[in-house]
């Protein structure tokens, strides 16, 4: 199949748009010098993401990623920002002198990964878009299947909860220990 | 009742560990919560191990067919199974660990060590009795290896925190370490060395069964193995060899015996009596539960220098007890001595010197277990346990002196009481072994063993004369002691009268073991068990 | 010069009686002490009399029980074993607990609860006011259940398990004042020695019984009855085994020596235990393997004899530098024991039981009175005694008539108990032996005129107004002095009480024939030297003691050199036993000490110490000066270079991130392109 | 629409998350670096469920799985980069050396 051929599939037009932009934002995201800059370019690229999810018929776990990640995670990421007072301007500190390795490396793994997906999926088709999964046979699944992973999950969020404000929370110094007490 | 058939054994086994969590609720000033949860566990644990005996079947099965087995994957990929079982050999033995692991509890009551931490030494007690009751009823490798080893972090825990804190002078050492620290270290890589060549032992075990079959850790299938000769060579020589480390570690059989003195005297007073109690036996256990069977011709090759050793373990613990000048370490030193009978009982590979050994472990766990409580709670009194600084406890706490008196006794092996007939049945054991055994090397050492009856007459009364004789030195003159209280006494009146009964009638040991016993020589060593009465 | 006046014993199996009430439930004579024993030491100090209320009631039980079964088998033999299983390994050795009923265990039970229950009675006097009374009686009764499980036995192992308990209780007792040390050490001592004879004792047991294929003594007699011969081998090595264990108990040379010592008791103990019954088990014991020895084990009888012909003779001329009474009588019991193994050994097994007999009232009463003088004078030394006859009038005439009894004088008990013994010493060809037997018999008289002259006769040499003992103490003395005077008529040579038999019948009911000898009729000649030597040793003590205060005195520091300083030093036994475990135990259980602290352990620490020092050294040397110094170096040099290097070791967490990835790469590789 | 196009957008996305771990500085950036990578494993997970079509969408449900896992690794990655920064008033990792010793 040719490239051409590929082209001639319109869904295939609107994944190229898609795709490039993902590419450009994680780009993006991995090399911007404002570090909200950078976060708001993880926005784009997860909102690709979801996009191709809708295209796959992923219709459910599409918008838990825009509820959550781009709802909630990412406010909670410029949260992070603004208290440790991360340098919001560009900033050339951002990143590590030493950058031949790690792009080496990241394309070692890039080129690596794409061969062996060529290598094993070839020509497979992907089913173009149809009947999205229904919400119900994601609830079941959940409740049914794999309800003891799921309550393990909810564990680990609650865990992650209570330990985040454990954690995050800062010890009270003698002195306003002092003062809280005389309140 | 199916239910009680297969849920029993692991109910015993795992209840303690779901204590563990139980305790991880509540809050650490609650003790009396934490105490009652940890005595009703091991009560239960107790109950049910009772229980065992009224349901277990006396009728003489021939050996490697256990009771009350669960058997059920565990480990698929290397075919390790999750199966427990007892059979007269390990029943009188889990008895006494639950049995011991309730007295533990009861005294532990009111006797805390700094730093003060119940919570915490309830769990370590109750993990401890996880592996404790795991390993005697453990009949697959890896479980059995697991166990072994689950032992030891809560011992290490609790040597290393409520150990002694006075420091020492260790030749070699460069400044004074402290006792405990010193102790617990040792304690854990000493035992954790041995059990590394044990483990090796168990894979050798593991690959070479495939040849003939499935791979397999099972002990029962290793058993039939073993008898059938598929364990021959110098493979059998090197697999024995790395079992008998890690058994001989834990025995301890002398020349690895130095951990227990350290371990023993520096361990707070439960410490000392699980380990004495139980957890030497898993050593002795693990040979005729595993080497024996599964390896009889290297145990017939092995067996005249382990009771060569064995007889001078007595010989050597019992004249090192006449230099100690800590009442700690001289019962410490006294395991080295009472474990050397069984392993000579073992060693003799008959019936009558293995029955011995079971009964020795159990005698020895009842007596000296007693004696660890007593050691502790008579330095608990005096904050010291030099003995030339005590002596005349009998005036000061009558009733306590007199138990101390009773237990040196039974010690010393005086007929009537338990430590008897595992001293004289090794004895005879050494006098008439299996058939091909050296006559000259056991008889020879049936008559240092008895020699050694005498040393450890000599310490025993050594011991009394220091600690419960004459006048109460200057600096006590004139102090009140609390004698024996009711926590106390309720821990130990149990193992007074078990000590009496065993003595007169021990028969109730017997009644499990023989059979069991007698079908394992049988069917293993070939042997006519008659060889060992009737001969000449 | 001995005429062969004397049959073969053959009625051994004439048992009359072979059950019923009394014999079926012996075993209660065995338990009633025990429970006694339980019950004192949970109610004794709240009760009256400090519990012996409870010892006395469960011997005087006992003591009813033992005479109806004495006169049982006086009339009509009584022969009965009861055994219940204790144990079983395999289908060969089992062990039992039980009671025999047979004419030996049947003298013993009597001995033992009458004797027992005198004494008893006595030492309620004698103990009271004293402390630890309970604990005294607790330990009484501990005594006498174990000796009496010990002369029940059936079998070797409820033997082995009584003879450890009067072990244990002697060790109590002996150490009863345990606040001098001086009497712990005694304690010690007695348990020690004995420990060491007990294991002569164990290992025959197990040789024997691993041979024979049976604890059971019956069997083992009957065994020993048919001559089986394989068993004669086991039989020398296990028979010498089991009477080495007997030397200790009952205290034969060179093993006699912490009965003297065992004095520090208080003086009922002595009586009962350490004069009457306890130390007499060894001879017991003898007497119930007799066949072994009389059938199989002949090779080692001479042994024996010369054993107890030392013990008999050396050991009682130590009585006569001795100034502690009771010491007098211990070495005259260590003595009387070489008598009764002597004969036992030499195959006289009626003669050596008919001595343990008669000895165990004799010498009970001497104690008694002995105790009676002390409690009066307050001290043990007869240097504080002296004219007490006047004084102490009825303690005085018991004395006497044991005094009496024990040298041998006719009728009393103590002449006929002797002479059979001298008869069966020269009927076996000892014919050594029995003349020291007879010149032992003056020693004897001798030392026993000394004692009675430095107490009784002279003037008093002591503090305070000695009076008479209360009727408890002198009631026993006198219930003492008959049976000692009558008891030796059980077994005069041919001729028996109308309707009841005598001695030697009485201790035949066993299940097998002893086939040892007894005299027809008297041998006058044999008799009379032993009279005569008795005879002339009142004599001669009496013309050396029998004087005033300062005569005595002098004549009691007389010094025959060599000799004199020898037995002051008793023989130089006790130290060189005491030199030997002083100076062997202490250094090599201190050796050991130092082996295991420093060696072994050594060993252990060096390795521990060298794995710790490899650690350093590799971290601290090849790490950080090896591995990093190359890099550093390397980095100096050429930078480029260096500064890649040096990110594999900065110990940012990013540059690890980055070589898991590589790493992870690699293995992808690996697993895609090679396998 | 061909499998592999998504396989290889999310290796290229994926890559770009490797390298933003390894070159950025800033705890924050680095989380938002795994955040990428996160992303690409889930665009995988989704891609083989529509070819495989398993009646009970077990890519899908893999997916929620990883999104709530990494929602709760986010909470405490930014609890624990709060917590140093506020004890090293830093958040950058090269300056975070206590591993080294």
């Amino acid at each position: 199949m040719s490239f051409i051929d590929w082209l001639g599939s319109p869904v295939n037009w609107v994944f190229l748009v898609v795709g490039l932009a993902i590419l450009f934002s994680s780009w993006r995201v991995v090399t911007a010098k404002n570090v909200v800059h950078a976060a708001l370019y993880l926005v784009a690229a997860l909102g690709g993401a979801a996009i191709l999810f809708l295209m796959l018929s992923a219709e459910f776990v599409a918008w838990v990623v825009v509820l959550v990640y781009i709802g909630a995670v990412l406010v909670l990421f410029l949260f992070g920002i603004m208290i440790t007072r991360a340098p919001t301007g560009k900033d050339v500190g951002l990143d590590t002198p030493h950058k031949t390795s790690p792009a080496l490396l990241s394309v070692a793994t890039f080129v690596l990964l794409s061969w062996a997906s060529i290598q094993a999926f070839g020509t497979t088709q992907v089913e173009s878009v149809g009947e999205p999964t229904s919400t119900e046979v994601l609830g079941i699944a959940l409740l049914g299947r794999f309800v003891i992973p799921f309550e393990v999950v909810s564990f680990v969020l609650l865990a992650a909860l209570i330990g985040g404000v454990t954690i995050a929370r800062r010890d009270l110094t003698p002195a306003e220990e002092e003062e809280r007490r005389a309140v | 009742m199916e239910l009680f058939e297969t849920w029993a054994l692991t109910l015993i086994v795992f209840l303690p560990l779901a204590g563990v969590l139980l305790l991880g609720l509540v809050p650490k000033a609650n003790e009396s919560a934490l105490k009652a949860i940890s005595l009703l566990i091991t009560l239960a644990a107790f109950a049910l191990s009772v229980a065992l005996i009224f349901r277990f079947d006396f009728s003489g099965l021939p050996y490697n067919t256990y009771q009350f087995e669960v058997n059920e994957t565990w480990i698929g990929a290397i075919n390790a199974n999750f199966h427990l079982g007892v059979d007269g050999i390990s029943l009188p033995l889990l008895v006494l660990s639950t049995f011991i692991m309730v007295l533990s509890v009861i005294y532990s009551w009111n006797h805390w060590e700094e730093p003060r931490n119940p919570k915490a030494f309830l769990i370590l007690m109750l993990i401890l009795a996880t592996g404790l009751n795991g390993t005697f009823v453990a009949l697959d490798l890896v479980l059995f290896f697991i166990f072994f080893e689950v032992v030891l972090l809560p011992m290490y825990f609790m040597i290393g925190i409520w150990g002694d804190r006075t420091l020492r002078k260790i030749p070699g050492f460069g400044r004074e370490v402290q006792t405990r620290l010193y102790a617990a270290i040792k304690f854990f890589l000493f035992t954790l060395f041995g059990s590394a060549f044990m483990l090796l032992g168990f894979l050798a075990l593991y690959f070479e069964s495939g040849r003939s079959g499935e791979r397999t850790f099972d002990i029962p299938l290793l058993t039939d193995l073993g008898a059938s000769g598929a364990f021959t060579g110098t493979f059998a020589f090197l697999v024995f060899a790395g079992m008998f480390l890690g058994f001989a570690v834990k025995v301890p059989m002398w020349p690895l015996h130095t951990w227990l003195p350290d371990a023993h005297t520096a361990a707070p007073t439960v410490g000392s009596v699980l380990l004495a109690a139980i957890m030497l036996k898993l050593g002795s256990y693990g040979f005729i539960r595993i080497s024996l069977p599964i390896l009889p011709e290297e145990a017939a090759s092995w067996a005249p220098a382990i009771a060569i050793l064995a007889v001078i373990g007595i010989i050597y613990g019992s004249l090192a007890c006449l230099a100690q000048t800590d009442m700690k370490r001289l019962i410490a030193f006294s395991s080295v001595g009472h474990m050397g009978f069984v392993m000579l009982g073992i060693a003799t590979l008959t019936d009558v010197g293995i029955n011995a050994s079971i009964i020795g472990m159990v005698a020895h766990g009842l007596i000296t277990g007693l004696l660890f409580f007593l050691a502790g709670s008579i330095s608990h009194r005096y904050h010291t346990r030099e003995m030339s600084r005590l002596g005349g406890n009998m005036k000061l706490m009558p009733v306590m002196g007199g138990i101390l008196a009773f237990t040196a006794m039974a010690s010393l092996g005086l007929p009537g009481l338990a430590g008897f007939w595992g001293e004289f049945m090794s004895l005879i054991g050494s006098y008439n072994p299996l058939e091909g055994l050296s006559l000259g090397v056991f008889r020879t050492a049936m008559v240092l063993g008895a020699i050694g009856t005498v040393l450890t007459a000599a310490y025993m009364l050594y011991l009394l004369q220091q600690v419960n004789l004459g006048e109460p030195g200057e600096e006590w003159q004139g102090r009140q002691f609390h004698d024996v209280d009711r926590f106390e006494a309720t821990a130990w009146v149990p193992l007074i009268v078990l000590i009496v009964v065993i003595g007169f009638f021990p028969k109730v040991i017997f009644n499990s073991t023989t059979d069991s016993v007698v079908s394992l020589v049988e069917t293993v060593f070939n042997a006519e068990t008659t060889a060992s009465l009737g001969g000449g | 010069m001995i005429s062969t006046v004397a049959t073969e014993a053959e009625h051994a199996v004439e048992a009359g009686v072979t059950g019923g009430f009394w014999v079926d439930n012996a075993g209660i004579m065995l338990i009633l002490p025990f429970v006694a024993f339980l019950l004192i030491l949970a109610f004794g100090k709240r009760m009256k009399n400090h519990g012996a209320e409870l010892a006395i009631g469960a011997l005087a039980i006992n003591s009813i029980w033992a005479t109806v079964l004495f006169v049982m088998n006086m009339t009509s033999g009584v022969l009965g074993q009861t055994t219940f299983e204790i144990a079983r390994i395999g289908s060969d050795l089992v062990f039992e607990l039980g009671w025999v009923v047979d004419g030996l265990s049947i003298m013993m039970y009597f001995l033992v609860s009458v004797v027992g229950l005198i004494v008893f009675i006595y030492a309620v006097g004698y103990m009271h006011g004293d402390v630890r009374v309970d604990w005294f009686f607790a330990a009484f009764s501990l005594f006498a259940g174990s000796m009496l499980l010990l002369v029940g036995a059936p079998n070797l192992i409820q033997l082995i398990i009584g003879w450890e308990g009067v072990g244990l209780a002697s060790y109590f007792l002996i150490g009863f004042y345990w606040e001098d040390m001086a009497n712990v050490n005694a304690g010690n001592k007695a348990f020690m020695v004995n420990k060491v004879a007990d294991v002569g004792l164990i290992l025959g047991a197990i040789i024997l019984g691993v041979a024979i294929g049976t604890f059971d003594f019956a069997e083992m007699d009957l065994a020993a009855a048919e001559h089986v011969e394989s068993l004669s081998t086991v039989a020398v090595v296990g028979g010498a085994l089991l009477f080495f264990g007997a030397m200790g108990k009952s205290a034969q040379f060179p093993l006699h020596i912490w009965l003297p010592d065992a004095m520090a008791g208080p003086t009922p103990v002595s009586a009962l235990m350490h004069a009457a019954t306890m130390v007499t088990a060894g001879v017991y014991l003898m007497g119930r393997v007799f066949p072994l020895f009389e059938y199989l084990a002949a090779e080692i009888r001479p042994w024996m004899v010369w054993i107890g012909a030392i013990t008999l003779f050396a050991i009682g001329f130590l009585a006569l530098v001795a100034d502690d009474i009771k010491k007098v009588l211990a070495y005259s019991t260590v003595s009387q024991l070489g008598y009764m193994m002597t004969a036992v050994a030499a195959g006289g097994y009626t003669a050596g039981l008919f001595h343990l007999f008669t000895h165990a009232f004799f010498k009970a009463l001497l104690f008694l009175g002995a105790g009676s003088v002390i409690h009066a004078v307050h001290s043990n030394n007869m240097s504080d005694m002296g004219g007490l006859r006047k004084h102490m009038p009825r303690t005085y005439w018991t004395f006497v008539v044991g005094t009496l009894a024990l040298a041998g004088i006719i009728p009393l008990s103590g002449f006929w108990s002797k002479d059979e013994i001298l008869v069966t010493l020269g009927f076996e060809g000892y014919t050594a032996v029995m003349v020291i037997a007879i010149a032992g018999a003056f020693v004897t008289a001798f030392y026993m005129t000394r004692a009675v002259a430095l107490t009784f006769f002279g003037e008093y040499k002591g503090h305070g107004n000695p009076h008479e003992s209360p009727a408890i103490m002198t009631v026993p003395l006198v219930a003492l002095a008959i049976p000692s005077i009558l008891f030796g008529l059980f077994n005069v040579p041919g001729w028996e009480i109308p309707g009841i038999g005598n001695f030697s019948e009485w201790l035949a009911v066993r299940v097998v024939p002893m086939g040892d000898h007894h005299p027809e009729a008297i041998d006058f000649v044999l008799a009379g030297s032993g009279l005569l030597a008795a005879v002339l040793g009142i004599v001669v003590g009496w013309a050396i003691w029998g004087r005033d205060r300062e005569t005595q005195a002098e004549r009691d520091r007389f010094d025959i050199p060599v000799l004199y300083p020898l037995l002051r030093n008793k023989y130089y036994i006790d130290d060189l036993a005491d030199g030997i475990t002083a100076g062997t135990m202490g250094p090599v259980a201190r050796f050991i000490n130092w082996v295991n602290d420093y060696v072994i352990d050594g060993i252990i620490n060096g390795v521990a110490l060298l794995t710790k020092g490899l650690g350093s050294f590799v971290y601290g040397v090849v790490d950080q000066r090896g591995v990093d110094g190359v890099i550093h170096g390397l980095g100096a040099g050429a930078d480029g270079v260096g500064s890649a290097l040096r990110r594999w070791q900065t110990g940012r967490i990013q540059q690890y991130a980055a070589s898991v990835v590589a790493g992870a790469l690699v293995l992808i590789v690996l697993f895609v392109f090679v396998i | 629409m061909l499998l592999n196009q998504f396989l290889i957008l999310a290796a290229a996305m994926f890559s770009l998350g490797i390298y933003g771990l390894l070159v950025r500085r800033n705890i924050v950036l680095i989380l938002l670096s795994v955040e990428l990578m996160l992303a690409a494993v889930n665009i995988n997970l989704i891609a083989f469920e529509s070819v495989l079509r398993s009646p009970e969408a077990i890519g899908q449900v893999f997916a929620i799985f990883v999104i709530t896992v990494a929602a709760a690794e986010v909470g405490i990655g930014l609890a624990i980069v709060l917590m140093i920064f506020r004890n090293r008033k830093s958040a950058n990792v090269d300056e975070l050396d206590l591993m080294r010793w």
